[in-house]
């Protein structure tokens, strides 16, 4: 579902909301005049067709956690290699995993490639065409079980974040959008 | 008055047109109608014989700024010459029409290209302006060139016809500048009154005028060295021959020569540059008339050598030489046309001109013996002839001279009589005698039109001898134009037992014992063309030197062509040198900027040298971001933000676009980087130098306060440089975003997938 | 203080660009290229900081859709391509 | 007046994107592309009527303050030269449409509108006041040009595209360095400031400028040793278009050159320019003769002719100047005639080679005569236009005592006369090329071309006809030229 | 003005003169690119010393940075960013028809340079 | 206050010397471990001057740095992933301890 | 050549495009009094096209329409003031005081200034018909069979490049090279890569 229509799902809305007070902080002041023109900007860009592709509900608070996460293991992660970076030698032992994804939790790529490549130690190298295997590189594969876990759990608080919406197929989507 | 000139002069363009139409007929009816315009003006100009009117003047102002006009003077010595020109171009018109078979292809182009040769050499002998004269003396080299290429589908007549215009053509570029130096060392461009500033004292443009003038006059009028062109015009149509090669065209260099003489006359250059190109022709032409068996180059060479006398008496310049030469010139254009005219009736007639394979023609063909032998008799000087008036006034005037002139000139003079008896006799044996071991050649039913002509053009010339006082009429005021020194001299059909009578028998005599004697011996074999040769062998010499050495600057190198406009940008930023100033320099305006610049320049340097297509491309992208951050510091955040777009895109655009290569760049020639790196490091440095200089001393401040105050008065916008590009200097941002629309229409036309249009092919380049 | 800062990110952008010259993969450049991109955005927030001058704000947002440009870009254009690897 | 000066921008310009617009139909795009070509011109004829009896007019571009912004001035010079170009580029619209579709065609739904973009450069590179604009409208000109050698795609002008662009983006640049020592050194780019306070700047300095620019524009006037880049790209682009830059393109790096230099007084570089020209000319002639295709000899006569224009020039001398204008003026029409004519014979021999084609004076009177009346024109022979030219720069060099180049200019003259004679005697004369050896048949609509062809030497014959008016007009703008205070009073500046 | 600045643009130019005079189309467009930096860095530094951005409301009571070069300078980076897209597009289609981005010899140049040659041939065999 | 953000600043400045160092180490040799220091410590950096650089600027003029650190959150791990999908595609696994994306072994979940 | 789309890839560019969008309005409109303008917005406009295409998830058309529409708009902001009178290129600043959204300032400027973006965005759009209509080809090969297939046949350049196809003569040379991917540029090699081995190494890594 793309276009005007997108507005009325809380990922369109979402959408709007954020266009809008980005719109603002960029001009540096929330007025009326902004606000209205940021909503007008919203809407074209929905109406243009190239917002987001907006389908299923929105949780608000489980989302929060799972930024909540993301930012420790933001922190975990660089502090990981800093202290590689400024200790001598190289400890690390390469390896590329694969996690297969449980069902109902496939289609949050974005979010979990986010969330897993700024993990400690952990990147996403591929992720399978229908979306159930993701390939980790790790730097260091004694992790591995650790990261396997870890990797899971990211993907339950992304499917809570997003559950799976209403299996209503959309006419309007290209081939590729469905394999997401 | 003045309107019968132009009238004239309208009747020939029209004629020129007319002739082109109607030639698609049938070449007799536009010949025919080719005819009309010089017909009219011949009897309109023999009608002006009798009664003395006033000399005809008109004016056409062209650039007034640079004194070109078409300005016509039709005084006695254009009258003279309108009379040949027309009038034997009028008969020539009507030779033509039996030159050319009735059956011959239909075609405008040679009676009009004809006409328009007769109206440009009539335009030549009316001018009274330098520039008038020089306009219609290129028109008849161009004609001329045309008419010599008439039969162009054969290599050897196009060679002839490139020949005769490169000569002819260097001589008007010559006679060009000789013009405009006479003109500015005399201060007119008109003739009539160049003959009235009398002869002004010599002067280094006076004497570089000389040269240069009578170098054109001696291209145009077939002089040695320059005489090579005229045995390859013959490869022009008969008629062509006799009018333009023999009656008229030749006769522009001594026209000139003549006209210009009197301005002259002090500069010994002019007389000696005269007398050396007359004499040498004189005798160089006769030799060749009787070496050849080509009975139309036997003529031709024959003109060379008349030419030579022409000239020889012009420069001689006294006043009975110049009444000698007009004479001859009159005798000559009427002898010459006439023995052309025979030539081509024998070669129509009998289908060759080679004279060994001529045998009994005197008898086969009685008419045009007998012009032939009245023309040949006027040719060596013999009674009852015009010929003989003119020569014997010639030869009076050499006899005339003193000291080393008279030594040289009367010398010449004489021996070449002598020549021109022989070959005139050698000529008439060969062509009309019995040969014993030819049988008698077979000969074609008579054509009137050419008989009709060549007689009219021969018995003129024993009129001219009867009725002498006309002739006389003619040809005197005509001198007295040229020279007022000319006043005493008349034409005598009779000059009494004077020396110069004595002297004439004399040459005549051991003339006709030479031509009988050679034309009785072997014949002898045909010279090599060595002139023409060296003629074309120097065009070819142009021709197949120039791409050697234009292959040293235009080598198709862009790599070198850069280089060498670097080095113009390095030679045109020297005058910076003596500028240079250091006072206004500071090291840095912040730390950060000498950090920002280092970065630059570190990696620019690296970037240059390192291997890889993309990382090369990176790095100088990096570079980009880096200067995007010198704007920053420098308070220009417009340019760092435009900066950094376009640095992204032009990235994408190579990594998009060219990725596609091996990634490694070809290696590089190390003598060639070694020129690359001095060049690039000069380029550099005169660069900064001239920036560092240009700012030293400057004479005027940037009005920047006005600026912003007035962008945010009247442009109503805090950022003066987006109130600049929108309003203040939108035409600027007008064109560029212009600039970049069309190099997307181009990229879009470029789309790197489609197939090429057709097989890649540049036109030329198949070899 | 803030001009250690930036001295500081200088020294990172000056080894995004030795990393960018030396390669030896294409995504060591592009990887160097992203860190010297993001020292540049660090330095101008810090000076836009000391002055207290937002003029030169909006170009962090740009920077950052320019890096993310490019790196896509790039990224994109390996797979449709050439092994990554390059003899240095 | 100012309406008209902003028309010979704006239309060509409007039309240009309209008949992009409308490019799926061929004949719409054509009427208003021919309609945009058709304004300009008229404006532009209109506009030296103006000049001609009012004067030097001025525009302020957005009524801005000349130390601000932009100006538009038509005085004289501009007003004389911009109706030629701008007529020119008409007829040679004309003659693409009749040509389109042969294999020498460009492609029409392109050379339209960029034609259109060119002619808008033209104008604005002709009228501008500013320094700043000019670089704007060179690369306008450039940036069409680049595209109409190229968008065909093919091998060949992929190659001399290359060279061509990248040695105009090599002087492009040394332009904006141009541009920031004038910048430096003055405080403006306004041309009638500059005028001003150019001479008022230390004598190292001011020739630096001055020498500076003499290769900038000298690489766009194809000077030598800088013009390599001509014989080897134009000579592969469809024939109108080569026509068009043949035409036009060198011209207005001679413009530039006489504005500027005359302008900042840069008399000092007299011996300098005098050299350029006396080499450019015979190298440019010897360079036409050592060639065997008739575009490419052609296209070397650009270069040899540009030699005598900077020869007028670089007498500084008002009436050399003058010549050097009358000669611009002149040569503007007969060159780009002659590639048209090269268009014709191409269509008609299949071929521009010399040793290919043959004959064609027997087949085709009227190509023939269409051909001889430029070429003589070209050669300087009487009684046309060339004529006139070549004698005002001579007899300027000659007043001025300028010896050598008065010879080297006598010189080029005999080879020009041999290089037209060379395409005359091979492709006009001989024999009728040998029909295998064509490789494709004449197509086109012959009747359009040779109409187009016609008109162009028509004018051309009008010019002839009328030198002694555009000679005077010629002196009366070499006067404002060389007296600056007339073009700084006018910009009031 | 700055000294640093003038070695940055002569840095720049240097090395655009020299990878412009390659014959690897890559190299010229990074070459143009970097002659760009030069160039308009030239403009920035003939307008005078840094200062303040040239915004009204924002520039307090620093001198402003001069605005003209800056716009003449984005003219300018806007006109060589469309060139060199172009000459971008040009080395695609020249790798598509010949398979790398050299640029190649005039060809006709070539056979004019070649003619002298083929002439002495010609009369070699003669002989 | 301010003097959280210079020392925020300082931070994130040396969180970048670091990810340089990273970068420049001669014993850091393969492709990946590079890309995680930029994948990490690099935005990481940004994102900390920008929070010291908020100290110091009015909350709306802030605004302009949090969206740019949001982006960048945003982005630059996209871009990172798609440069590990690159490499691995490129056949950069001889180093590799265990690669399974290549010899095609999956763990059930 | 299969190229497997990078669900990552394309949530990412669906992510970045509104605030692109939003980036690029703002310079847009704010260029008159801050840092940016028309050129900087067709600019970020032009890397919201750039990284849609190349993330496939859109065509590059219309640009032609964009561009020659963009010289209509500024030719006739030039063109304007002449009818009223004015010096050519003047521009009119219009503002008022209007309730609730308080004083706004327009005028012909910002029109110009949207000429000036629609050329760039055309621009960009240009390049990647240009640069990237081998991949596009490609990709449009290889889904065929799911595309909705309206992209290549009503695309932007398609009238131009037929246009100049239209005079081709059928015959056609092999475009050789384009994917020469050994480290040295070898033009002989480069007519074999029809079967180039990496190209089908990556389809069984696809696969
Ligand atoms: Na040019
Ligand atoms: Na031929």
């Amino acid at each position: 579902m793309t276009g005007l229509r997108a507005i009325a799902t809380p990922r369109g809305a979402a959408t709007v909301v954020a266009v809008t007070l980005m719109w603002c902080g960029l001009w540096r002041e929330i007025s009326v005049a902004n606000v209205l023109a940021g909503l007008a900007v919203a809407v074209a860009i929905m109406a243009s067709g190239m917002g987001p592709a907006a389908t299923g509900r929105l949780n608000v608070i489980a989302l929060v956690k799972l930024f909540a996460v993301i930012t420790i293991d933001l922190i975990k992660a660089t502090w990981t290699v800093a202290f590689e970076t400024i200790t001598p030698g190289n400890n690390t032992q390469e390896s590329v995993i694969a996690v297969a994804l449980p069902p109902g939790h496939r289609r949050y790529g974005l979010l979990l490639t986010i969330a897993i490549t700024i993990t400690p130690g952990t990147a996403v190298v591929d992720i399978s065409e229908d979306g159930s295997i993701v390939y980790l590189h790790l730097l260091y594969h004694e992790s591995r079980d650790d990261t396997v876990a870890h990797t899971l759990r990211l993907a339950r608080m992304a499917a809570e974040a997003w559950p799976e919406p209403d299996p209503a197929p959309d006419a309007g989507r290209r081939p590729s959008e469905v394999t997401s | 008055m003045s309107g019968i000139l132009w009238l004239l002069y309208g009747a020939h363009i029209v004629g020129i047109a007319a002739a082109a139409v109607v030639g698609r007929s049938g070449i007799h009816k536009g010949l025919l109608t080719a005819a009309v315009a010089p017909a009219i003006t011949a009897g309109w100009a023999a009608g002006r014989l009798i009664g003395d009117a006033e000399p005809l003047e008109a004016e056409l102002v062209w650039v007034e700024g640079l004194d070109l006009a078409i300005r016509f003077r039709l005084d006695e010595v254009a009258l003279m010459m309108t009379l040949l020109v027309s009038g034997i171009g009028a008969l020539i018109f009507m030779y033509a029409t039996g030159y050319f078979s009735a059956r011959a292809a239909a075609g405008g182009r040679f009676p009009a290209t004809l006409l328009a040769f007769s109206a440009a050499m009539l335009g030549l002998v009316w001018a009274d302006s330098i520039w008038t004269l020089f306009i219609f003396w290129e028109l008849t080299s161009i004609t001329s060139f045309l008419l010599v290429g008439h039969k162009n589908t054969d290599a050897a007549v196009r060679d002839a016809a490139r020949r005769a215009l490169f000569i002819t053509g260097v001589g008007g570029l010559t006679l060009l500048a000789g013009l405009v130096v006479l003109g500015n060392a005399t201060g007119t461009t008109n003739l009539t009154e160049l003959a009235m500033v009398g002869s002004p004292e010599s002067s280094t443009s006076l004497t570089v005028a000389a040269v240069l003038i009578m170098v054109g006059a001696a291209t145009k009028s077939a002089q040695f060295p320059f005489h090579v062109w005229l045995p390859g015009a013959m490869a022009a149509p008969t008629p062509v021959s006799a009018y333009l090669h023999s009656a008229t065209m030749v006769k522009a260099g001594v026209f000139l020569v003549a006209v210009t003489g009197s301005a002259f006359l002090n500069v010994d250059t002019w007389k000696v540059l005269g007398l050396a190109f007359g004499i040498v022709s004189m005798i160089w032409g006769a030799v060749g008339a009787l070496r050849h068996r080509d009975a139309k180059l036997i003529l031709a060479w024959g003109t060379v050598s008349q030419l030579g006398l022409l000239i020889t008496l012009l420069a001689i310049g006294s006043g009975k030489a110049v009444f000698a030469a007009t004479s001859l010139l009159f005798a000559h254009a009427l002898f010459k046309a006439t023995l052309f005219c025979v030539v081509g009736e024998i070669d129509i007639r009998t289908g060759t001109r080679d004279v060994t394979r001529l045998s009994g023609l005197y008898r086969s063909m009685p008419l045009a013996f007998g012009f032939a032998t009245l023309a040949g008799l006027s040719m060596a000087g013999l009674p009852p002839l015009l010929g003989f008036a003119a020569k014997e006034a010639a030869i009076e005037a050499v006899l005339q001279l003193s000291g080393l002139e008279a030594a040289v000139a009367a010398t010449a003079v004489i021996g070449g009589s002598v020549l021109t008896v022989a070959y005139t006799t050698r000529f008439l044996f060969v062509t009309f005698g019995e040969k014993a071991d030819v049988e008698p050649t077979p000969v074609e039913p008579r054509r009137p039109a050419m008989t009709t002509a060549a007689g009219i053009l021969g018995v003129a010339g024993v009129l001219g001898f009867v009725f002498l006082p006309v002739v006389d009429g003619i040809v005197k005021p005509a001198a007295l134009e040229f020279t007022e020194k000319a006043e005493p001299y008349h034409l005598h059909r009779w000059p009494g037992l004077t020396t110069g009578l004595m002297v004439s028998f004399a040459v005549v005599g051991a003339g006709i014992a030479l031509g009988v004697f050679l034309a009785r011996g072997s014949m002898p074999r045909v010279p090599r063309p060595l002139g023409a040769d060296a003629a074309d062998g120097s065009i070819e010499m142009i021709l197949n030197e120039s791409p050697r050495l234009i292959s040293r600057v235009q080598h198709g190198s862009l790599p070198v062509y850069l280089a060498t406009m670097s080095l113009a940008a390095i030679v045109a930023g020297i005058p910076f040198f003596s500028a240079i100033e250091t006072d206004h320099l500071v090291l840095w305006d912040s730390p950060f900027q000498a950090a920002m610049v280092a970065t630059i320049v570190v990696a620019a340097v690296s970037g240059a040298f390192v291997g890889s297509r993309l990382g090369a491309a990176l790095t100088l992208g990096a570079v980009g971001f880096a200067v995007s951050g010198l704007f920053v510091l420098h308070g220009a955040p417009d340019l760092a933000l435009t900066q950094l777009l376009v640095e992204t895109v032009i990235v994408v655009g190579f990594v998009v676009g060219l990725g596609h290569l091996s990634r490694r760049f070809p290696p590089v020639q190390t003598t060639w980087r070694a020129v690359r790196i001095l060049v690039s490091v000069a380029v550099a440095s005169i660069v900064m130098l001239g920036l560092a200089t240009a700012a030293s001393d400057p004479v005027g401040t940037p009005p920047i306060e006005a600026l912003s105050e007035e962008a945010v008065e009247e442009g109503g916008g805090n950022n003066v440089v987006n109130v600049i590009l929108t309003d203040i200097r939108a035409l600027d941002t007008l064109g560029e975003v212009v600039v970049l629309a069309v190099a997307a229409i181009g990229i879009g036309a470029l789309r790197a997938g489609r197939r090429p249009r057709r097989p890649t092919e540049t036109l030329g380049a198949a070899s | 203080m803030t001009t250690i800062a930036i001295v500081g990110l200088l020294i990172a952008g000056l080894c995004g660009v030795y990393r960018l010259l030396r390669g030896p993969s294409l995504i060591d450049r592009v990887v160097a290229l992203d860190v010297a991109l993001i020292s540049l955005m660090g330095a101008i927030t810090i000076d836009a900081a000391d002055r207290n001058d937002p003029t030169n704000l909006v170009m962090l947002v740009v920077l950052a859709i320019v890096g993310f440009t490019a790196t896509v870009v790039a990224a994109r254009f390996m797979e449709t391509d050439a092994p990554v690897e390059e003899a240095a | 007046m100012s309406t008209l000066m902003i028309l010979t921008i704006l239309a060509p310009l409007s039309a240009a994107a309209i008949s992009l617009l409308l490019r799926r139909r061929e004949l719409v795009g054509d009427i208003v592309t021919l309609i945009g070509q058709a304004v300009a011109a008229g404006s532009s004829l209109a506009l030296l009527f103006g000049v001609a009896s009012d004067g030097t007019h001025v525009i302020r571009l957005g009524g801005w303050d000349p130390e601000l912004g932009i100006v538009l001035v038509a005085d004289l010079f501009a007003a004389l030269t911009l109706p030629v170009a701008l007529t020119l580029v008409f007829v040679v619209e004309l003659f693409a449409i009749g040509q389109r579709r042969t294999r020498w065609g460009a492609n029409p739904e392109l050379s339209g509108p960029l034609l259109g973009v060119l002619t808008a450069g033209v104008s604005l590179a002709f009228l501008t006041g500013d320094l700043f604009t000019l670089f704007v409208a060179f690369e306008l000109i450039l940036v069409s040009s680049y595209v109409l050698l190229t968008h065909q795609g093919e091998r060949g002008q992929i190659r001399s595209g290359m060279t061509y662009v990248v040695m105009n983006l090599l002087a492009s640049t040394l332009f904006l360095f141009g541009l920031a020592y004038v910048y430096a050194a003055t405080g403006t780019v306004n041309m009638a400031l500059l005028a001003e306070r150019i001479p008022e700047l230390s004598s190292g300095v001011r020739l630096g400028i001055g020498a500076w620019f003499f290769v900038v524009f000298g690489t766009k006037a194809a000077v030598f040793p800088l013009f390599s880049w001509l014989p080897d790209s134009y000579p592969t682009a469809p024939t109108t278009i080569t026509a068009i830059f043949a035409g036009l393109l060198t011209k207005i790096g001679i413009y530039a050159i006489i504005r500027f230099h005359t302008l900042m007084q840069m008399d000092e570089l007299e011996s300098a320019m005098l050299i350029v020209a006396g080499v450019t000319m015979v190298i440019g002639a010897l360079g036409a003769l050592a060639q065997d295709d008739m575009k490419r000899i052609l296209s070397f006569h650009i270069i040899s002719q540009i030699g005598y224009m900077l020869m007028g020039l670089g007498l500084f001398s008002t009436i050399g100047t003058a010549g050097a204008i009358l000669f611009l003026i002149h040569h503007m029409p007969v060159k780009t005639v002659l590639f048209l004519v090269g268009g014709l014979v191409e269509n008609e021999e299949g071929t521009s080679s010399l040793k290919k084609a043959g004959g064609l004076a027997a087949r085709r009177p009227l190509i023939a005569v269409l051909f001889a009346i430029p070429a003589m024109s070209l050669a300087g022979l009487p009684p046309f236009s060339g004529f006139v030219a070549k004698l005002a720069v001579v007899s300027a060099g000659i007043d001025e005592a300028s010896t050598w180049v008065v010879a080297a200019a006598l010189v080029a003259g005999a080879l020009t006369l041999l290089s037209m004679a060379k395409i005359w005697l091979n492709v006009f004369w001989g024999s009728d090329p040998d029909p295998d050896a064509i490789e494709e048949e004449p197509a086109g609509n012959r009747r359009t071309m040779v109409f187009a062809t016609g008109l162009a030497v028509a004018g051309s014959l009008v010019i002839s006809l009328y030198a002694g008016a555009l000679y005077d007009l010629s002196r009366d703008a070499a006067e404002d030229l060389r007296t600056p205070g007339v073009y700084i009073s006018e910009v009031g500046a | 003005m700055s000294v640093a600045l003038l070695v940055a643009i002569g840095g720049l130019t240097g090395v655009g003169v020299y990878l412009v005079t390659a014959r690897s189309l890559s190299r010229i467009v990074l070459g143009f690119s970097l002659l760009g930096h030069a160039a308009v860095l030239s403009l920035l530094t003939a307008g005078g010393s840094p200062g303040a951005a040239p915004i009204a409301d924002t520039a307090g009571d620093e001198a402003i940075s001069n605005p003209l070069p800056q716009a003449l300078a984005l003219t300018a980076i806007v006109i060589s960013f469309g060139l060199t897209l172009f000459l971008l597009a040009l080395a695609g289609r020249q790798q598509a028809l010949t398979g790398d981005d050299l640029v190649e010899d005039d060809l006709e140049d070539q056979r004019v340079a070649d003619q002298t040659e083929d002439d002495a041939d010609l009369e070699g065999r003669a002989a | 206050m301010s003097i959280v953000g210079e020392i925020l600043m300082v931070l994130g400045a040396a969180i970048a010397v670091i990810a340089g160092i990273g970068l420049v180490r001669p014993d850091f040799d393969t492709v990946y471990l590079r890309m995680h220091l930029a994948g990490k410590a690099s935005p990481v950096s940004f994102l900390v001057v920008a929070l010291g650089a908020v100290f110091f600027l009015d909350f709306a003029v802030a605004a302009s740095v949090v969206i740019a650190a949001v982006a960048m959150v945003v982005t630059l791990p996209t871009g990172v992933h798609l440069l590990f999908r690159a490499a691995h595609r490129a056949k950069e696994v001889e180093h590799f301890e265990v690669d399974e994306l290549s010899s095609g072994t999956v763990d059930a979940p | 050549m299969s190229i497997r789309r990078s669900p990552a890839m394309e949530t990412g560019v669906r992510m970045a495009t509104p605030l692109a969008l939003a980036v690029g309005l703002y310079l847009l409109f704010a260029g008159h009094n801050n840092p940016g303008g028309g050129f900087a917005a067709g600019l970020v406009f032009g890397t919201v096209v750039v990284l849609r295409t190349v993330a496939g998830m859109q065509q590059p058309r219309y640009w032609v329409e964009l561009i020659s529409g963009g010289i209509l708009i500024v030719a006739a902001v030039a063109i304007a003031p002449l009818v009223f009178g004015n010096d050519p290129l003047d521009m009119v600043v219009v503002s008022q005081e209007l309730p609730v959204l308080g004083k706004v300032k327009s005028g012909s400027a910002f029109i110009f200034d949207i000429g000036v973006t629609a050329i760039v965005v055309g621009l960009a759009l240009a390049l990647l018909d240009s640069l990237w209509s081998e991949e596009l080809e490609d990709e449009a090969a290889d889904q065929a069979p799911l595309a909705d297939g309206d992209d290549l046949s009503d695309n932007g350049t398609g009238e131009l490049s037929a246009a100049v196809g239209s005079k081709a003569s059928a015959s056609s040379t092999a475009n050789p090279g384009r994917r020469s991917t050994d480290a040295d540029a070898d033009v002989a090699r480069a007519t074999e890569n029809d079967n180039d081995p990496d190209r089908t190494e990556t389809v069984e890594v696809g696969s």
